[in-house]
């Protein structure tokens, strides 16, 4: 499975290639590369799919883990080491296989919808950065690793957010996208050096064989708080996970992230980046699984909250992207969900598997919303939801594109979201009710803003336009097209035969009750959204202003933005950042080091009278001093 | 009378044969002659200063009155060389005006005089021998210092001069008298026996004030920055250099020689003292406008480092100091002959003066900057060697703490000479600076060999190594 | 006891007139009392039998020094010659420390027994004018040629130097 | 002769050329010239010293000893281990782009650029102390009159701090260096030798932390480093980057070479004091740059965080942490070089360095805001530069150490990467994106050829070294060796 | 017998008036006189010490002897030296002479 390298190799190259070429190369010519590399790379990712899930195959009952590829990149201790590599299981193959599709159709997508943009050069070296980053940290053999490429990641995030670096709003959020992940990374980089220290290794394939046996051996003793090393650890990695998946309370960054041009909000912010931390968590999971449970339960907390926080402020947001990025935290929090109910070998380890469907699932229908939402911001110049209406006329394949995947993400079967939804909540019914009901309201709330969403766009009121708008070029309907039919397709892939938690497979079913209950509350959803939205009427003002606060504060995201900008502006910046820098001017150099050349200038002034001139005072200071000398000298 | 021990002060009677040629020429010479004056001076004395170079002289004379060792024929080479320096870069002032031109001969008789003292002062090996060669090595300082007399400055410097000088004579005699009646007899050989008791311990605290006078240590130390400032350039250089490196050198025979017995005391005493004057002349240096106020407190701390030096009574204390007193011969002796050629030309001793001065005088910027750096211990200078050696003496002894307060003042010694670097420098110049500033010949020559001096000497070990290899400690003697 | 006497006497008039020299406010009068401390010290050389150092002092002291002095003055007499009033911080700054001069001086010399016999002049001790004349052109131990040597030049470049300075061009 | 003694007699006959040639071109080509000359051999010198170590397991290589002054045993020695040639490299690095950046200097000007790297040079391969405390003193001084009299803004007042401060700290370094010599039993001055003697632990209680100290200031040790802020921002661009690419290097190594490794004892004892400054100055220093407006401030106080880190490194005393400790010094002297750099090209350009007043200039002047940006990531630590290879091996490194202090302080260590990434995406932010601030900016040039040379040498490096860090393990490894085996190390 | 501390008394009260004289006087004249007590009584001094103590040579008198002569010579010059500035200041007041200070 060499050839799993290139790989990562095509997009490294591609990027460096556009890097250093700038504008020496004309757009249509970038594209061009950058496409066809992409193309190369997805067509590589589903041969070694299929490689490795038909070909290789189950081995002695389970798939095994092959690192094809590893060398040692940076050394710390005898023991300890960075090495890069490339390690295919089944969730990084399946991984490659979503992000490289997913990365193909955006880049095409690109082609048209950045056309005439100044500066699509970058734009692409940048797309190939991220694809690489993307790949590595999938394919990561050991935590640190993948730490490296989740940085790259984080930073070819913060390029592209910050794409368009002449709008202040842009920048803003690119800072804002990098310093929270970076701020959450801080915890995964703590939470990598307690284990590492502990276990004496990053390996994946270490720490989590035996059953994390390892972890829990070398941590067996030492507590803090309360909580065992383990925990600590992990909750500490999770925080990492959480920052770039944006769960609640480090979400803040994703809908400021919608800034950037919107193919990338479908690639980076939608199907592939910020499912990361998802990912890790998938990733270590037998370890968090066996070694710390407690944190394993956090996770599930934090996410079904997340969840349902940020569905609804999803309902209430005007501004199209942003719905979808509320919309984004909220499935990935289901996908986290999942994880936290997770059981472990088989059936039990539902959880896992249908976290990892859902992802698999969500990146191709949150994808396509992107894409397809793309294509009406492109057609009407605007992201706000009150400029838009009938588009259905307009846009008609965009339109149907966009109604399979608002069927999909509200889990309308026989779409693909139906599939991996479902799944969750059977993993969460069978594990912990409390949650289960949060999810299940969350399915009923994802419906309704989906629908409201998709309803305000293509139908409500007619409104002019400047420009009337057009459906968009080829480029940008064919992805819509592969798209569509990956949503719809998707679903029926045996999907627990090759991903469970115990990597040996098991044939999952459908739990018919949980199933109904769950398509029921989506319609009822969808009903609801028909019934305010379908039709320009005064309803939703109405109901709005019968919420009165809760709806205002829902429509300001409940204030979380204010929180973390008080925190950051007023208590560390106003009140430790700057009196520190007032304290280092004033005190240390100013009365510690200049005060010291003052008080000398001072005594030296001070003194200067006496050198009086007067030859009579300078014979008593002679006489004086010689016959203290003296007397001191005797009696020394 | 064995005339025979007159054969061993070639030093000396060279110098009195030299002074005595001046002096002749200047009295009975007529123009002509008078016009030779001071190459003949320069020629005759760089002969000598070669002599004592290379044809040393060593021995005992005058039944012991008189003690020459290799040691002492250098420091009197040392002392000799400054004075031909002072006499390089003295000669453009005293033609500068048909008054001073009239007193040129008398100039240099009388620092060859006070010259005279001060080698015999370090070969004396009786402390009345010792009482009048100070005596000849201060008392015709106060016409130098005066020398300029129609001005009001160099008569107050001289007056100044004078009356403190004759205090501490007194002081240091009746010292003398009290060592005398101690011990019975003036010669050293006779005194090495002393011990600590309280008559031989105020004899030698007020011996040691009158050297301290001479050296400029704290607090014997006020008249330096008036004499300084009033005396004309070169007789400061003269004080400042070869006077004040004369009393170093005999206080460190007499402590090494004659007060070995009480080192104790002097130990403790000389440590506070060292520590005092490198402290007050650091911070009367800092706030001085006037240049050669300026070097005057700077030379006072410069003594306390020599101290530092000195009181270690080890043979590497001896050859640091005696290196320090080279290094600083070149360096101070650099800085004012620029000062003597800026004061020659343009009348201004002030530091602000100098505001500038690298855009107009680049090269004389360039030799100020070296020889203050070098004052100030800067690498790779010859002060900072000598720096270095003077701390690794006091080191050796385990004198860390005072080690550390004369380490935190060459801080602050840098500071003021980077203020007179940044004048230089960084400054801008004033609305009329000072124009171009030639130097004649021997004033150039003489800046010329203290800059490669000042370059060279710490680079190449040599100096060094041959001080070391004829220093002597307390020990070996006692 | 004749001695004794004698050097009461010296002794009260070199206190006494040293005290007037230095207090008395006219510079003439000044001049003359150093006359008499000097004159008296020329006695206590006597007392000792130092009667070269006797003669040495009455004539380049008495005859030489002051005379000189008493030239200054009246050269300088134009404002030096009138009474000054004292200035109390000096007088009382030197007053303190020439006591405690005096006070630490005495002590140390009381409280240090030296060792003496009464002074005997002997004939082997005994100071004539040809064991000053060996010493004084001596170049052993304990003569004094080459510190001779070295004072006449201390003088003639004093006496240069003098004139250098007072004369007027 | 050895090859190393080149690396002092290459700037001093610089600054002989110096001396006599007359004429912009022909200082230029002296310059030019003398950095290229420099920057080959410190590379061929790499290259003969993995071919020498493969054969000898000496602890210093091309060792030359010439007995300098007898009496106190003071040698010209010199020698080098793999942490050493480290330093040649970037010191020439660093120069080679700091000729290139002040190509319009005066003569005067090279004249002490020249005796500041004979200084620096001569520090990094000498191996006896008062050769090294001398070419340090070396270094030093020149800094005063580059600042003084090339500098802007109140460089009077930041050149006098800077030279005091330093002097002062040396002042401490000459009494350690008598300390160490004297008890020792003043047989030599080698650090080679005297790392094989022991000294007293009643004296190494003194003399490390005059030692750790005197070096630390020229390394910004917290609380002695206010003299970086100021001396910075108001040197000449390639002064600021001359002394935080290399100046500050010679504190951390002489930290390295001298205090720790000759008093390994003394240095364990004391280690918690430093480290618990060290540590703090790496937050403290973050901290404040986060409030500055001047993009130099940003970045002195950024270097007071980075170098703190070295020396938290350093004082970890483990193999890890210090090979950390050598990769950190590394990558902040391109880094830092890199950023002063930059923003001495900006300032000659727009004539201000405040936050406030610039804006936009990604769009003006794309090659260097890209550079900056470049030093920027590689300054918080992004993976493939080479501020992520020497941070991490610290971050592991110091985790590593089994006393919980050590431990807690390293996390608070790791704390600096979140406001280091603050503080640099503040500035870049601020600087070149967003819209234009000031119409007049809009006719400003991009980068010089020369300008570019520079860049491009000192971006080689922070990406070499980011890309291949384990090139360096062995050579680093090598120089550690010795270190580590000495008596109370660990 | 007078004991030899008499002498010395007397001649250290000789000394400490000088001193005192020296720091008190205004003219400086004055001021000379004052140094000739004090080096006056340090050359009884060193007689007495010769004549009690070390009677057997003359060491102590040659000390005396030449001390006088030196005091002899520091006169001339000081004399000049105030004289000269009595000819640029017309004034022979100490206090006067502090153009320099500071």
């Amino acid at each position: 499975m060499a050839f799993t390298l290139f790989i990562l190799l095509i997009p490294l190259c591609v990027f460096l290639l556009l890097a250093l070429s700038g504008k020496r190369l004309s757009a249509g010519v970038t594209g061009v590369i950058g496409t066809l590399g992409m193309a190369v790379v997805a067509g590589l990712s589903c041969f070694s799919a299929y490689r490795y899930f038909f070909v290789i195959g189950q081995s002695g009952g389970n798939f095994p883990a092959l690192v094809p590829f590893s060398f040692e990149w940076l050394r710390f201790t005898d023991t300890l080491s960075i090495d890069l590599g490339i390690l295919l299981d089944p969730i990084s193959v399946m991984m490659l296989t979503v992000i490289s599709t997913v990365s193909l159709t955006v880049h095409l997508y690109s082609v048209g919808y950045m056309r005439g943009e100044q500066g699509f050069q970058r734009y692409c070296a940048f797309l190939s950065l991220f694809t690489f980053s993307m790949l590595g940290l999938v394919m990561a053999t050991n935590i640190f690793q993948m730490y490296v490429f989740w940085e790259l990641v984080g930073l070819s995030s913060y390029l592209l957010i910050g794409f368009y670096y002449t709008k202040p709003a842009a920048v803003a959020a690119s800072k804002k996208a990098f310093i929270v992940t970076r701020f959450a990374d801080l915890g995964f980089l703590i939470g990598i050096l307690l284990l590492s220290y502990c276990t004496g290794t990053f390996d994946f394939g270490e720490l989590t064989a035996n059953n994390g046996l390892l972890v829990i051996g070398s941590t067996t003793g030492m507590a803090f708080l309360g909580l065992s090393a383990a925990s600590w650890a992990l909750a500490l990695i999770f925080i990492g996970g959480a920052g770039k998946s944006a769960m609640f309370p480090l979400h803040v960054w994703l809908p400021d992230a919608m800034e950037g041009p919107t193919p990338v909000s479908a690639l980076i912010h939608a199907a592939t980046m910020v499912v990361a931390g998802v990912f890790l968590v998938a990733r270590m999971f037998p370890v968090y699984y066996f070694a710390a449970h407690d944190v394993l339960m956090l996770i599930g907390y934090v996410g079904a909250f997340t969840a349902l926080f940020a569905a609804v402020v999803a309902v209430t947001q005007t501004d199209i992207k942003r719905v979808l990025a509320y919309s984004t935290i909220s499935q990935i929090a289901y996908m986290m969900t999942a994880l936290g109910v997770s059981g472990f070998s088989g059936p039990d380890g539902l959880g896992y598997t249908s976290s990892m469907f859902h992802l698999f699932t969500h990146a191709f229908f949150k994808a396509l919303l992107f894409l397809g939402a793309g294509a009406v911001i492109r057609a009407v110049h605007s992201n706000e939801m009150s400029r838009m209406g009938g588009l259905r006329k307009h846009l008609p394949v965009t339109h149907v594109a966009f109604l399979v995947a608002c069927l999909a993400i509200a889990g309308i079967p026989p779409l693909s979201g139906f599939f991996s939804k479902d799944q969750i909540l059977d993993a969460a019914f069978h594990h912990d009710k409390v949650l289960f009901v949060a999810l299940w309201l969350v399915a009923g709330l994802t419906a309704f803003y989906m629908f409201r969403l998709y309803y305000n766009i293509f139908w409500g009121k007619e409104r002019t336009y400047e420009h009337k708008p057009r459906e968009a070029s080829w480029t940008m309907l064919v992805p819509l097209g592969i798209l569509v039919v990956l949503t719809a397709v998707t679903g029926f892939f045996p999907f627990s035969k090759f991903i469970s938690s115990d990597d040996m497979g098991y044939a999952a079913g459908i739990n018919r009750g949980v199933a109904a209950s769950g398509v029921a509350v989506a319609l009822i959803g969808i009903l609801a959204a028909r019934m305010l939205y379908r039709k320009e009427n005064d309803r939703p003002a109405q109901l709005a202003a019968r919420m009165g606060g809760f709806y205002r504060a829902a429509v300001e995201k409940f204030y979380i933005d204010e929180v973390w900008m008080f925190v950051t502006k007023k208590v560390i910046i106003n009140c430790v950042a700057r009196p520190l820098a007032w304290f280092d001017r004033h005190v240390i150099d100013g009365v510690l080091v200049d005060g010291t050349g003052r008080l000398t200038e001072k005594i030296a002034g001070s003194i200067k009278g006496m050198q009086s001139g007067q030859v009579q005072y300078y014979a008593l200071v002679f006489i004086a001093g010689a016959l203290a000398v003296a007397v001191w000298a005797i009696y020394i | 009378m064995d005339f025979s021990n007159f054969l061993k002060l070639n030093q000396e009677a060279g110098l009195v044969a030299v002074l005595l040629v001046l002096l002749i020429c200047d009295m009975f010479g007529g123009e002509g002659p008078k016009r030779w004056l001071r190459p003949t001076a320069c020629t005759l004395f760089a002969v000598l200063t070669a002599i004592g170079f290379f044809l040393p002289a060593t021995g005992e004379a005058f039944g012991g009155m008189y003690v020459s060792t290799p040691m002492t024929v250098l420091m009197k080479s040392l002392l000799n060389l400054g004075t031909l320096f002072v006499f390089l870069q003295s000669g453009q002032w005293l033609r500068s005006d048909a008054a001073l031109r009239l007193r040129e001969g008398e100039f240099y008789v009388i620092t060859l005089a006070t010259l005279l003292g001060c080698c015999v002062m370090i070969s004396a090996a009786n402390f009345m021998m010792l009482y009048i060669a100070v005596e000849l090595a201060s008392l015709p300082v106060a016409c130098l210092a005066a020398f300029n007399k129609y001005k009001e400055e160099s008569a107050e410097a001289g007056a100044k001069y004078i009356l403190i000088s004759a205090l501490s004579s007194g002081i240091m005699m009746f010292g003398l008298s009290y060592l005398y009646g101690a011990m019975g007899t003036l010669y050293f050989d006779g005194m090495a026996s002393m011990t600590a008791n309280a008559v031989t311990v105020i004899g030698f605290v007020f011996f040691f004030a009158g050297l301290g006078f001479k050296l400029s240590l704290v607090p014997f130390h006020l008249w330096v920055a008036d004499v300084y400032q009033g005396a004309p350039t070169g007789a400061t250089a003269y004080l400042s250099v070869v006077s004040k490196a004369a009393a170093g050198f005999v206080l460190m025979f007499t402590l090494y020689h004659v007060f070995g017995g009480m080192e104790a005391v002097w130990h403790t005493l000389l440590r506070w003292i060292a520590a005092a004057t490198i402290v007050v002349g650091n911070l009367f240096a800092i706030r001085q406008q006037n240049i050669k106020r300026f070097f005057a407190f700077s030379s006072i701390s410069q003594a306390g480092y020599l101290l530092l030096g000195i009181m270690c009574g080890t043979a590497q204390g001896m050859a640091s100091t005696v290196f320090y007193v080279l290094v600083y011969l070149f360096s101070n002796l650099a800085a004012f002959g620029v000062v003597a050629a800026v004061e020659n030309q343009s009348g201004r001793t002030d530091i602000a003066g100098y505001n500038g001065f690298f855009k107009t005088n680049p090269g004389l910027a360039a030799i100020m900057m070296l020889a203050v750096f070098s004052l100030a211990g800067i690498p790779p200078l010859a002060g900072f060697f000598s720096k270095f050696f003077i701390f690794s003496a006091a080191a050796a002894k385990g004198e860390y703490v005072l080690l550390f307060v004369a380490l935190a003042n060459t801080v602050v010694s840098l500071y003021y000479y980077l203020l007179i670097v940044k004048a230089m420098f960084v400054n801008p110049a004033e609305e009329q600076p000072i124009g171009r500033i030639r130097p004649d010949g021997y004033n150039r020559l003489s800046l010329i060999v203290c800059t490669v001096a000042i370059v060279l000497i710490g680079i190449f070990s040599y100096f060094y190594e041959y001080i070391d290899s004829i220093s002597t400690g307390m020990k070996q003697l006692n | 006891m004749g001695t004794q006497i004698a050097f009461y006497t010296l002794a009260a008039i070199i206190v006494v007139s040293s005290i007037l020299a230095v207090t008395a406010k006219k510079m003439m009068r000044a001049a003359t009392y150093l006359l008499f401390v000097l004159i008296a010290t020329a006695g206590l050389y006597l007392l000792l039998e130092y009667e070269f150092l006797f003669a040495v002092q009455l004539t380049v002291y008495a005859g030489g020094i002051l005379v000189l002095f008493i030239f200054a003055i009246l050269l300088t007499s134009a404002n030096s010659d009138r009474a000054e009033p004292g200035d109390r911080k000096k007088i009382v700054s030197g007053l303190v420390t020439a006591l405690a001069g005096v006070v630490i001086t005495t002590l140390v010399t009381v409280k240090h027994k030296f060792l003496y016999a009464p002074p005997v002049v002997t004939p082997e001790n005994e100071i004539t004018m040809e064991k000053i004349g060996h010493a004084l052109m001596g170049t052993g131990r304990f003569q004094y040629v080459f510190a001779f040597e070295i004072l006449s030049i201390l003088l003639l470049t004093c006496a240069i130097g003098g004139i250098l300075i007072a004369r007027k061009r | 002769m050895s090859i190393l003694s080149l690396f002092v007699l290459i700037p001093a006959a610089m600054l002989l050329c110096l001396f006599l040639c007359k004429g912009t071109k022909a200082i230029r080509a002296v310059m030019v010239a003398g950095a290229s000359a420099l920057l080959a051999l410190s590379l061929v010198l790499v290259g003969l010293f993995v071919k020498e170590r493969a054969v000898s397991d000496t602890a210093m290589l091309f060792t030359q000893d010439i007995v300098w002054y007898a009496p106190l045993n003071i040698h010209y020695a010199v020698g080098v281990d793999g942490i050493s040639v480290l330093m040649l490299v970037l010191s020439a690095a660093v120069t080679f782009g700091a000729v290139f950046s002040s190509w319009s200097m005066s003569r005067h000007y090279f004249m002490w650029f020249c005796l500041l790297i004979t200084g620096a040079f001569g520090f990094f391969i000498s191996t006896d102390l008062f050769t090294m405390f001398m070419f340090y003193e070396t270094a030093l001084i020149p800094m005063y009159l580059l600042v003084g009299v090339w500098g802007t803004g109140r460089k009077e007042y930041s050149a006098m701090k800077l030279a005091l401060m330093l002097m002062g700290a040396s002042a401490l370094l000459l009494i350690g260096i008598l300390g160490i010599y004297f008890t020792s039993g003043h047989t030599t001055m080698n650090i080679v030798e005297l790392a094989e003697q022991q000294i007293p632990l009643a004296h190494q209680r003194w003399i490390f932390p005059m030692m750790f100290i005197g070096f630390g200031t020229l390394c910004a040790l917290f609380p002695f480093h206010t003299w970086s802020p100021d001396g910075y921002a108001s040197a000449p661009a390639a002064v600021s980057m001359l002394h935080a690419g290399v100046l500050k290097k010679l504190g951390a190594y002489g930290c390295f070479r001298v205090a720790v490794s000759l008093m390994p004892q003394g240095a364990h004892e004391q280690a918690w004091i430093f480290l618990i400054l060290s540590g703090a100055g790496v937050v403290y220093g973050a901290l404040c740059a986060v409030r500055q407006t001047d993009l130099k401030y940003i970045n002195a106080y950024s270097s007071v965080s980075h170098c703190g880190l070295i020396l938290f490194a350093i004082m970890m005393l483990n193999g890890t942490a210090m090979r950390g400790a050598v990769l950190q010094m590394l990558s902040h002297g391109l880094t830092a070089a890199l950023f002063f750099a930059v923003i001495g090209m900006i300032y000659g350009r727009t004539h201000t360095r405040d936050l406030r007043e610039m804006g936009g200039l990604m769009r003006v002047m794309p090659f260097l805001s890209v550079s900056y940006i470049i030093a920027g990531l590689a300054s918080l630590g992004l993976p493939g530069l080479s501020g992520f290879a020497a941070e991490m091996t610290i971050f592991v490194g110091s985790f590593q150490h089994p006393e919980i202090l050590h431990r807690v302080l390293s996390v608070v260590a790791t704390g600096s990467i979140v406001i280091t990434a603050v503080y640099v995406l503040r500035a870049v932010g601020k600087v070149f994106y967003g819209p234009v601030q000031n119409e007049q900016h809009l006719q400003l040039t991009d980068a010089a050829w020369y300008d570019k040379i520079a860049i491009v040498v000192l971006m080689a490096g922070i990406g070499l070294i980011g890309l291949v860090p384990s090139s360096l393990y062995n050579l680093i490894e090598n120089g550690l060796g010795p270190i580590l085996r000495q008596p109370g190390a660990s | 017998m007078i004991p030899m501390e008499y002498y010395l008394t007397v001649s250290t009260l000789m000394f400490f008036i000088g001193v005192f004289g020296f720091i008190s006087r205004k003219n400086l004249l004055a001021v000379l006189i004052s140094i000739e007590l004090i080096l006056n009584s340090v050359e009884i001094n060193f007689s007495i010490f010769n004549r009690y103590l070390y009677p057997d040579h003359m060491e102590g008198m040659f000390f005396s002897l030449f001390g006088i002569a030196i005091s002899a010579a520091e006169s001339a010059v000081a004399i000049a030296v105030i004289i000269n500035i009595y000819r640029t200041t017309q004034n022979i007041d100490v206090r006067q002479i502090n153009k320099m200070k500071n």
